[in-house]
């Protein structure tokens, strides 16, 4: 029931880690002469977010999880859609603007699949990584971003804790 | 392997949180000790009388798995809170 | 009324030419810190195609022109979709199986203007960039592929030319 | 800068020839006297004529843009012909 997901030969690679993101090295994991088709997604830290300037940002992961749970993602992904070979990266730590927190290389036979995998591995990392920012802005302040909550894989969704739910957003910037 | 576990005595079970819960909490990581038969969402109500303002969505993982409030706790696993995720 | 597509500073850089493709480079071209999201798509030569084993692939260009398209493909789509910048390249020349044949890069503020732009590109490069290829195989035979007939962007479609159609697919493999 | 041309004598105009076209026409390139005032399709038509099996589906541009048939070509324009494409 706890066991982690069961390894995919699509899923070439899974990580969640310090190290700066290098594209072209995902590009070459996945690529493949049987396939047509790479399309590797880069998300980037922005200097602004919401009207405020962002001096850095510093990404939080529960690391073991994350990284059992990137596979699972990269792999769900891969089989709906039909992708060969899926190479992910998480960042943590501290990341100025302009560098890369995540990193999602797919190759398939066409495009239509490599395009459709990638979409659908961005948005699930979205929705359920174990994964946190804090952004830190130019007046010194800091905030912990406002996330999505889960919905429990296993199950319903977890929802508030009873007697105990602060105010909506007020771990909001 | 799903041998029921005994109802009597207790069951230790790791805590731990991370982002504004570990800031909230004041650190990482906590042990607590629960009656044998207790579930995710018995140890999410004792959280939540002990922490102050635990935000709402928070959802729970068990092992590295997420799981459902009504999931058993067995002696030994690692209870994660999981505050709403912003990865990406 | 057969100037140049007006230049965009979308595009950072539209270019048809023998060099191989480099993907980092691509990325950091359009990559910028006011953006969060790149995606770059790969059109890589496969092996097989319809059953066939490809040894290589020689892709011709009407090269004046197809520069020129596939700058105002790429200011089209960023524009439709609000992508803030473009680097395109296509090859020319032979190409071996896992060679990249064309390379997309495209940053948005946001992932989807990023995706709906790269997708944008490589369809209407599919549609009407004048670039063409031709296989060979291992049996030492090789054919030019069939294509895509253009439809006229400044009115309808040229057609069949009159009394000169040859059989439809004649020059398939 | 749409000063009617001169409908009388003739214009030169330059043909390129791509992929199959080029192989089937045997040179990559022509040029051919037209009578003042014809349009892409006239050409198109004389050139269905001179060329064996020219494929359906080909498209003209003129000066490096996609033209439609009734275009009318001016004297030093280039016309290509654009046969079914397969870039990507």
């Amino acid at each position: 029931m706890t066991s982690p997901p069961a390894p995919s030969p699509r899923v070439v690679e899974a990580d969640v880690s310090p190290d700066p993101i290098d594209p072209s090295r995902l590009v070459e994991r996945v690529g493949h002469p049987d396939e047509g088709a790479v399309v590797l997604f880069l998300g980037t830290v922005r200097t602004r977010n919401r009207e405020r300037e962002v001096t850095s940002l510093e990404y939080e992961a529960y690391g073991a999880m994350a990284r059992e749970e990137l596979a699972a993602i990269a792999r769900e992904a891969a089989e709906r859609h039909g992708a060969s070979r899926i190479a992910a990266v998480h960042r943590t730590g501290t990341l100025r603007p302009g560098q890369a927190s995540v990193g999602i290389a797919v190759a398939a036979a066409h495009r239509d699949a490599a395009y459709r995998t990638s979409r659908d591995v961005i948005e699930e990392v979205k929705r359920r990584l174990p994964v946190w920012k804090k952004e830190s802005y130019a007046d010194g302040s800091s905030a912990w971003l406002d996330g999505h909550p889960v919905a429990g894989r296993a199950g319903e969704p977890t929802g508030p804790t009873a007697g105990a739910a602060g105010p909506s957003g007020e771990d909001q910037p | 392997m799903s041998s029921a576990a005994p109802r009597t005595g207790t069951i230790g079970v790791r805590v731990r949180f991370f982002a504004v819960l570990r800031e909230r909490a004041g650190c990482g990581e906590r042990s607590f000790e629960l009656p044998a038969g207790s579930t995710v969402g018995d140890l999410l109500e004792l959280l939540g009388r002990e922490i102050p303002e635990l935000p709402s969505g928070v959802a729970a993982a068990v092992d590295r798995t997420y799981a459902p409030r009504d999931r058993e706790l067995r002696d030994g696993q690692e209870l994660a809170l999981i505050p709403p995720v912003s990865g990406g």
